[in-house]
């Protein structure tokens, strides 16, 4: 078997038989081969989700595993499209990532992940333009995400020289880069990664280009800059200062001088004309240039009015260092309005704070010039037009509106161009028309070979980030380039147009981001000191904890490293499969219905306390947020009074739309109520609000009955109308109408809501994708008597998918759909089951024990408390030990080949491992012994993980010694371990079907067509059983056309014996090996029938009532014979009909309900609506129980006017018979009046009773309940397996049941008893009771204190256990006086060996 | 969940309760344990029906044995719970834990400590069929 | 709804020129799931589980206890 | 069988305390099958002696044997060759089984490890019941196999007392009135006249009464 996880079906063609089943498996980003679910990635996983198996009331992290018991056991990672932030970035920064990790406080790794494409992080924390935050969806809650200012965090706390980036190896060539600014340093850095060793050529005295020049000290200090630019110094690149390109060198020279390819990333550093009268005068000064001056010498001349023309970054940074270096007034003039300003808005209200005068819609006209200095500015008002076909609203200017400022300096800023001086001579350089140079946008590469280009020199002046990415991208052009590889395969940007991240969670509380504490205004004059200070860490981390995980995993990487066993795969791809299959067989199940659709009327998302069922079955469970303690979510408290409100999402039309009923709330509530009380030590007061309680399930009426009138769970019959929430504590006030009509009001201190299940939209998809026809409420349609088939042939449904049901119904279906899967592929059974050939076995006994002690370190779930290599050391000192090693995993593929040669190589016949549970595997380091000839029950496990480190972490010296003395007592039983051989019995692959009703036959007819003998019998003289009673059921399939086909197939099919007039009378064997004597015929003649297995479905009868006068009066019928008189009559002549519901059921006799009678009153209810309108029909009922699809035809009941009256079990209605009629008298609990009606006709609706099987029972030695059903192994996992193996139960002989239930039900029988015939060979388990017949003193405790009945007295008058029917319990080793009696493999003395060994000089 | 209980207990592994003899449990005093505690599956979940009715039996025995030669019955006990319950597990081994240090070391070894200097006080706990609990 | 004939679901009338594929797919890893394979694997078929979580178990494995025995639901 | 009852161990640790070794000797017939002195119970009680006397802090050797029976030579002779490493021997046997082990070792002391009660039944698992005192000549023929001298209190052989109420005996309401079982099951055999016949005066001497008898079987003897 192979199990996909985290696959759909993408699609399915072919025909039964021959199907291609197309599978998309997503990645789960961890190797299962590898991963030993030690549980270390989630440990340093940063990302916190909800968890949804404890329905989001705890958390689980990205890297995760779905619950502690989770098959496979390996983790997941769950990821989904790279985060906005990470796309948002031009340098494709991991932004979530870094995040995460400074949320963490983990700095360091920050920095790694920061590195990984930026080298200069204390920078760009600083003077990015974060169009990440921009993207952030935190925004949708409250407010984008700090991000700029969190990496600055990082950079403030780690000083990036100390983090080490991984370099390529050395390679020969070098690279020439013209420009220091972050273009360049960036090329460089990610060229040296490659191990390319780059110079760098700078036209200024100090290397950072704008970010020296350009961005005053007070946004960037210059210590922060050089320390960075040390990063990328430190890894080999040289910077050469003071040497301009075109003047010191030349590309030429430079490819002369022996440089591979050149960068040019000069950047754009000329400021742009103003190109009006007077820009020649002394005191006006272009902003790049006093921007330079200022930040290379610290200080240059200011006026003491100064105005500055434009409206961005540049014209901010100049204002701002005016206001510094002393301008008195500083006034910024800009064309259009503040919005459309290009500087960042948090620079201009710094500017504004710091008293720059800001005059919008203003543009100069003239610099007023007097004796060659300026003066002032004559400027013009402007104004806005419509927005143009870009959008944009063009600036101009308003006649006459000229008005004059008087300054003493003018400063324009209105942007940048390249300097190109340099480089119009050098050919193969093309040029814009904006002035600025061509490169491909791809490979960054120029018109002239091995020359590339970037930054604002190809861009005009843009953001740093920006310049970085296209340093990278050089980089990454020119190593290609020297490899001689094409530059552009496989980099053009992929846009994903519709990515899936994770949705924004509502219920999140609001938090606005976190502040940026800055220097004080008044701090500012005349220095250039930083103005934002940084977060501290409590901030800076809080405010790291708002990001929501957009893309879940944040690929921090953090996982890969501690993960010892290398199994993390980030990069792991969705796979599609193309499988061939027979059939296929569809069970996607449900979901709980989400009461948050209807929270109008339940205030499930308001109220904390208002809780669903599933979320109360978490808080329940012992492995949930609250590890069993059921405490009231809004503050912790256990609760005093609980309220269940039934038929949420079911049964409602109108709100959810869910007209059926879901068959399960009913149950699971009345469970959890009991143990609520259970948790709670009493004290706990537990209500049930239904509209009809259903519990037709078998036994579960005495559930009910246990928890009404035991465990005192109060039901009361009311629809709750609201639900409000009340007082401090949270507590919810429930108003509902009691049965006497008067207003009823209760606090509960917590309400669950029993959600019925949903078939999800998902699941409708892929019916739609598998051409499976689904009915209006999603579930799978299938063909009348033909319960687990769908609308394809050889597309098979069960489980909820099918119908609402319960888990006894889904797992008995889910049998019959393997039933059915299987009998389309007979002919290629076994044909791809792999077998696994083992070498002969070496015989060792009388051998001295060889033991050979394997320790495992489990990663660091051992070795992290446990001192594994002391432990060995121990182990080699014991007795019988001739090898002790240890391994990281002992159970990886390597280490169990490694086993193997040492098994050899020290000839060991017994084997210790100390790792692990034997319980998950032991499997495995048996398999391995048999590999290598040795018998696999020469081996014992010392579980030093689950009962040592994993529960003594704290004490490490205890559990090392605890580890010992573990490993002392496991090498002590290994030495006294001999091989042990499975017993193998032939199977007799031939059936005995006992009951030829519809349950028998189909059983009979599913084995026969897999290919097996199948001897049916049954003991009246023609078979159908209760069916040929039958006319149509409530879906109106005819019955007797049914079961004419059914029989026919019986009788004609070449591998069935039918014998009828059949009585059981003998009966013997074991699970395989069968023998039954059978009386057949009226001649009554003797026959053996050897066989393999036995399915009964001895079926049930109708119950023959005795209340109500029946028998008494032929006007009072059972609803079998309502319905012979309908099929026969019709219904002219009827006027008024009653029924009366739970007759025979539900009552001391049989306090079990009969299911079936429900269904069959409003069946036969609308019938007599359909043949007579006219007819007034009352059903009279205790709790109408049309569960799942039935709901339905309830519905349609009451539409046609069929009228219903409840009433209690103590108070049933009357009946008398009169010449007017059958005078039926009951009380109307609504009216609270007593009402009496003339019937022509009562109909009683008579429960099942199981045949009488008294004699078989006592035969077969069948366990029955206390109503004569035959009792199923297990309710839940095995309903139609009996205790004793290879009996099975189908049909009304298991419960009542409907005819479509009971052919599912024999469907399901017919696939476990084909778990048997299938294999001619039956291998037994080895550990089993052997008696020592000399010891024995005959005296017959074994045989009475075995839970089995399997020891017998034998002839030779000693005990005898019979290893095919022992079950290897050892009870009866344990109680034999005469110590006769040994289990295998658990001998006494394997047991007190370790004791001894224990416990050894201690006395 | 890794929930961490005294590491003075070890646990050997029976398929089903059932299987322990009172001869097991008298060894262990015998040899010196100062404890033992017998834990199998809750009253009605035993997977073989009735080994645990057997075991509750057989420690009944043993404790009043145990409570007329003076070692003391309160030194052995029977627990049920099922297999998912871990907080129940902790809880019993605790008890148990501090049971034995009430009751003092095993009055066997006692007498004969005067001639060897004991360390720790080993309790031998026989778990059975409940397998490991994460 | 129109009827149709027991026999030409269940038998087994296979395409004459191909014998069937030995293997059966199982769509859902919850009990039913886990359950109808284990009857397929124990007759002799390959199965192929496909589950769309990371883990089977299904909505059973949320559950504490189970009625009506009350024992635990893992 | 011969039904027996442990003996609380505070007698046996009574009678042994002062040894240095003793040998505990079971038997593996009737004391088995009452789960009184099997090879069980044989390891449970010395088991306990063992730890008993270590407490005091003295080392006893403690010997543990279970026989096929001990009232038979050959079987006792098992113990030949290792009786003499003993002081004494604790023998789980019944009373027989103990008597005959001492005439088989007449140096040796030997003490009794059960009470033995009576020649009995198993009613169910840990309780038995009396149904024979070994009179020496069997009446059951005429009281539809129910004995009076055993089960009634006052051993009447003519009917009932008449103390009896609700068919239960006077002296206690766990005992049945012998003769209302008597008259049940022959009323059930329909030979009600069976209980008019009289009884005729019984030969005690056959009985305990005539002090310890034998039986001989001259056919049998070599």
């Amino acid at each position: 078997m192979e199990i996909i996880t985290q696959a759909e079906v993408q699609g399915l063609d072919g025909v039964p038989g021959r199907f291609t089943a197309r599978v998309r498996q997503h990645p789960r980003y961890i190797d299962t081969a590898k991963c030993t679910s030690c549980g270390e990635c989630a440990k340093v996983c940063p990302v916190p989700l909800p968890n949804e198996y404890d329905e989001g009331l705890s958390v689980r992290r990205a890297a995760y595993k779905r619950y502690a018991q989770a098959i496979p056991g390996a983790f997941a990672i769950h990821k989904a499209d790279k985060a906005p932030c990470r796309v948002a970035c031009p340098a494709g920064l991991n932004v979530q990532g870094y995040v995460q990790m400074v949320k963490e406080g983990k700095y360091h790794e920050a920095l790694e992940i920061i590195m990984e494409d930026l080298p200069l992080p204390g920078v760009l924390g600083r003077i990015c333009p974060h169009g990440c935050e921009d993207a952030c969806r935190r925004a949708e809650l409250d407010e984008p995400l700090a991000i700029r200012d969190l990496k600055r965090l990082a950079a403030d706390r780690v000083d990036p020289r100390e983090i080490t980036v991984p370099c390529a190896p050395r390679r020969p060539e070098t690279v020439a880069i013209v420009g220091s600014g972050p273009a360049g340093l960036s090329c460089a850095y990610h060229l040296a990664r490659r191990g390319i060793r780059s110079t760098v050529y700078e036209a200024q005295s100090k290397p950072g280009g704008m970010l020296r020049v350009g961005i005053p000290a007070h946004r960037l200090p210059r210590e922060v800059l050089d320390r960075e630019i040390e990063v990328i110094t430190q890894l080999g690149v040289e910077i050469k200062t003071d040497t301009a390109l075109g003047h010191d060198v030349t590309i030429d020279g430079l490819f002369a001088a022996g440089f591979k390819a050149v960068y040019l990333a000069l950047g754009a550093h000329k400021g742009i004309e103003l190109g009006i009268p007077g820009e020649r005068a002394d005191g006006v000064r272009q902003g790049v240039d006093f921007l330079r001056e200022v930040n290379l010498s610290g200080m240059t001349w200011v006026g003491r009015r100064v105005a500055i023309i434009g409206g961005g970054n540049v014209a901010i940074d100049v204002s701002r260092s005016a206001v510094r270096l002393g301008a008195e007034e500083v006034n910024i003039l800009y064309r259009r309005t503040r919005k459309e300003m290009p500087a960042w808005e948090e620079e201009i209200r710094a500017a504004e704070a710091e008293g720059v005068k800001i005059t919008y819609l203003a543009a100069p006209q003239e610099i007023l010039v007097r004796e060659g200095r300026v003066q002032g500015l004559r400027c013009i008002r402007m104004e806005l037009t419509e927005p143009d076909s870009s959008g944009r609203r063009r600036p101009v200017p308003v006649p006459g509106s000229e008005f004059e400022i008087a300054c003493d300096q003018i400063i324009p800023a209105i942007g940048q161009r390249p300097d190109l001086a340099a480089l119009e001579e050098v050919n193969g350089l093309s040029f814009s028309r904006f002035g600025t140079a061509e490169a491909d946008p791809v490979t960054y590469a120029t018109g002239r070979a091995g020359v590339f280009a970037g930054g604002d020199l190809l861009t005009g002046p843009w953001v740093a980030i920006g310049a970085v990415a296209a340093g990278k991208e050089a980089a990454e052009s020119i190593r290609r380039y020297l490899d001689g590889r094409d530059m552009a395969a496989g980099r053009e940007p992929i846009k994903n147009e519709h990515p899936r991240y994770r949705p924004v969670p509502r219920n999140e509380p609001r938090r606005p981001r976190a502040h940026m504490p800055e220097l004080p205004v008044a701090q500012r004059q005349g220095n250039f000191m930083e103005v934002e200070l940084g977060y501290e860490d409590s901030t800076g981390r809080g405010e790291a904890g708002r990001c929501i995980n957009c893309g879940y995993c944040c690929e921090c990487l953090q996982c890969v490293e501690a993960c010892l066993a290398k199994a993390v795969v980030h990069d792991q791809k969705p796979v599609e499969r193309e499988i061939q299959v027979g059939s296929v067989i569809l069970c996607p199940g449900s979901s709980p219905f989400d009461p948050s659709a209807i929270e109008n009327v339940y205030p499930y998302r308001k109220c904390p306390n208002v809780v669903t069922s599933l979320e109360f079955e978490r808080l329940l469970s012992a492995s949930g947020p609250t590890m069993g303690h059921l405490v009231r979510p809004s503050d912790g408290k256990e609760p005093k009074k609980i309220a269940w409100l039934q038929c949420v999402g079911s049964r409602d039309i109108n709100r959810s739309g869910n007209g059926y009923c879901s068959s399960v709330c009913c149950m699971y509530a009345v469970k959890d109520a009991m143990i609520a009380k259970e948790h709670a030590h009493g004290g706990l007061d537990c209500a049930i609000f239904y509209m009809d309680i259903r519990t037709f399930g078998k036994e579960y009426e005495k559930y009910y009955l246990r928890a009404r009138d035991n465990a005192g769970v109060r039901f009361v019959k009311a629809r709750i109308h609201s639900v409000d929430e009340v007082g401090p504590e949270r507590a919810l006030h429930l108003r509902y109408v009691d049965d006497a009509g008067r207003l009823q009001e209760e606090v509960f201190d917590m309400v669950v809501l029993s959600v019925g299940l949903q078939v999800t939209p998902e699941t409708r998809e892929l019916a739609e994708r598998l051409g499976v026809e689904v009915d209006k409420y999603r579930f799978a349609v299938s063909p009348p008597f033909m319960p687990v088939a769908t609308s394809r042939p050889g597309v098979f449904a069960c489980g909820v998918f099918q119908q609402p049901k319960d888990i006894p119904g889904s797992v008995a279906e889910a049998s019959a759909a393997a039933c059915l899967a299987g009998s389309l592929l007979a002919p290629a059974r076994n044909r791809l089951a792999r077998q696994v050939e083992i070498p002969a076995e070496i015989d060792v006994r009388g051998e001295p024990p060889r033991i050979g002690v394997f320790v495992c370190n489990c990663g660091i779930n051992i070795a992290g408390v446990v001192n594994v290599p002391a432990v060995v050391e121990h182990a080699r000192r014991l007795p019988n030990v001739v090898f002790a090693g240890q391994n990281l995993f002992t159970c990886s593929q390597d280490s169990q080949e490694q086993m193997k040669q040492l098994i050899a190589e020290h000839r060991l016949n017994r084997v210790v491992v100390a790792a692990c549970s034997p319980k998950t595997h032991e499997g495995i380091f048996m398999d391995t012994l048999e590999a290598t000839g040795r018998n696999k029950y020469l081996l014992e496990m010392a579980n030093i993980r689950n009962q040592d480190s994993w529960v003594h972490a704290q004490a490490p010296q205890r559990a090392t010694a605890k580890a010992k003395e573990l490993v002392d007592m496991a090498a002590a039983r290994a030495a006294t371990l001999n091989p042990l051989q499975e017993k193998v019995i032939p199977v007799n692959q031939r059936a005995l079907v006992i009951g030829g009703g519809v349950a028998g036959m189909s059983a009979a007819v599913a084995i026969a067509d897999q290919g097996y003998e199948v001897v049916l019998i049954e003991k009246e003289d023609r078979l159908g059983g209760m069916a040929n009673r039958l006319h149509a059921t409530i879906e109106g399939w005819e019955v007797p056309r049914f079961l004419q086909e059914l029989t026919h197939r019986v009788q004609s099919h070449p591998r069935i014996q039918a014998l009828t007039r059949a009585l059981v009378v003998g009966f013997s064997g074991f699970k395989g090996n069968f023998t039954t004597e059978v009386l057949v015929g009226p001649a009554m003649y003797e026959r053996k029938i050897d066989h393999g297995v036995v399915i009964l479905a001895t079926g049930a009868v109708e119950y023959l009532p005795t209340e109500y006068l029946y028998g008494q009066d032929p006007r009072v019928v059972t609803q079998v014979e309502l319905g012979d008189r309908l099929h026969g009559k019709g219904a002219q002549d009827l006027s008024h009909v009653v029924m009366i519901q739970c007759v025979g059921s539900r009552n001391d006799q049989n306090p079990n309900c009969s299911r079936i009678c429900c269904q069959n009153a409003v069946k036969n209810a609308i019938l007599i609506k359909r043949l007579n309108p006219e007819t007034q029909v009352i059903i009279l009922y205790r709790d109408i129980r049309t569960y799942g699809l039935l709901e339905d035809y309830y519905q349609e009941a009451r539409k046609l006017g069929v009228l219903f009256f409840r009433f209690d079990a103590q108070a049933p209605p009357q009946v008398e018979a009169g010449e007017g009629g059958i005078a039926v008298r009951f009380h109307d609990p609504i009216i609270g009046r007593d009402l009496q009606v003339d019937a022509d006709l009562l109909a009683l609706s008579a429960g099942m009773v199981p045949a009488d099987t008294e004699e078989l029972a006592s035969l077969v030695k069948l366990a029955r309940t206390p109503e004569g059903h035959f009792m199923e192994a297990h309710v839940k996992l095995r309903p139609v397996d009996m205790a004793t193996e290879g009996l099975f139960i189908c049909g009304t002989a298991h419960s009542p049941q409907l005819l479509n239930e009971s052919i599912s039900q024999a469907y399901a029988a017919a696939a476990r008893a084909i778990t048997f015939l299938s294999k001619s060979r039956l291998t037994l388990s080895a550990v089993t009771a052997k008696v020592t017949a000399d010891l024995c003193a005959a005296c017959l405790i074994c045989v009475r204190s075995c839970p089995y009945h399997v020891p017998k007295i034998n002839a030779e008058g000693v005990s005898e256990i019979d290893e095919a029917l022992c079950h290897g319990c050892g009870i009866c080793a344990a109680e034999c006086p005469a110590k006769a009696i040994q289990l295998n493999w658990y001998e006494d003395e394997q047991l007190l060996c370790k004791v001894d060994a224990l416990l050894e000089g201690v006395i | 969940m890794r929930l961490n209980y005294p590491s003075s207990i070890r646990i050997i592994r029976v398929p089903c309760t059932g299987k322990v003899d009172v001869l097991h449990i008298l060894r262990c005093f015998e040899r010196g344990a100062d404890g033992v505690y017998v834990v199998g599956c809750r009253e009605g979940d035993c997977h073989y029906q009735s080994g645990n009715f057997r075991a509750k039996k057989r420690v009944e025995q043993a404790q009043q044995l145990l409570d007329r030669i003076g070692i003391g019955g309160s030194r052995v006990r029977m627990c049920n719970l099922s297999s998912s319950d871990a907080p129940l597990f902790v809880r019993f081994a605790e008890e148990m834990h501090a049971a034995v240090l009430g009751a003092g070391p095993n009055p066997v070894r006692a007498a004969l400590a005067s001639k060897r200097t004991i360390t720790d006080p080993p309790a031998a706990g026989l778990n059975a069929g409940t397998g490991p609990l994460s | 709804m129109e009827h149709v004939r027991v026999d030409e679901i269940s038998a087994g009338p296979m395409p004459a020129e191909s014998s069937p594929v030995g293997a059966v797919m199982v769509v859902g890893g919850g009990i039913a799931g886990i359950q109808s394979a284990l009857d397929l694997a124990n007759s002799g078929y390959y199965v192929y589980l496909v589950e769309k979580s990371s883990a089977i178990g299904g909505l059973m494995s949320q559950l504490d206890k189970t009625f009506p025995t009350n024992d635990c639901a893992m | 069988m011969i039904v027996a009852a442990k003996k609380p161990i505070e007698e046996i640790i009574e009678q042994v305390k002062g040894l240095r070794s003793v040998l505990v000797l079971g038997c593996n017939e009737c004391v088995t099958v009452c789960e009184a002195g099997g090879k069980k119970e044989v390891g449970v009680l010395a088991s306990a002696l063992r730890m008993y006397f270590l407490q005091q802090g003295r080392e006893v050797n403690v010997g543990e044997h279970t026989l096929e029976r001990q009232c038979d030579t050959e079987y006792l002779e098992e113990i030949r060759n290792n009786i003499d490493a003993y002081e004494a021997v604790v023998s789980l046997a019944c009373g027989v089984g103990i008597q005959f082990t001492a005439e088989r070792y007449p140096s040796k002391p030997v003490y009794p490890g059960v009470n033995t009660c009576f020649m009995g039944a198993a009613l169910e698992r840990g309780v038995w019941a009396e149904r024979c005192q070994g009179c020496g000549s069997c009446i059951l023929a005429s009281t539809g196999a129910v004995c009076p001298v055993t089960r009634c209190a006052k051993r009447l052989l003519n009917g009932p007392c008449g103390g009896s109420t609700a068919g239960k005996c006077e002296i206690s309401k766990d005992v049945d009135c012998a003769w209302q079982l008597i008259v049940d099951r022959l009323k059930t055999l329909g030979r009600l006249e069976d209980y008019e016949t009289l009884c005729p005066v019984k030969d005690w001497s056959t009985d305990r009464a005539g002090g310890p008898r034998k039986v001989i079987r001259e056919d049998l003897r070599s």
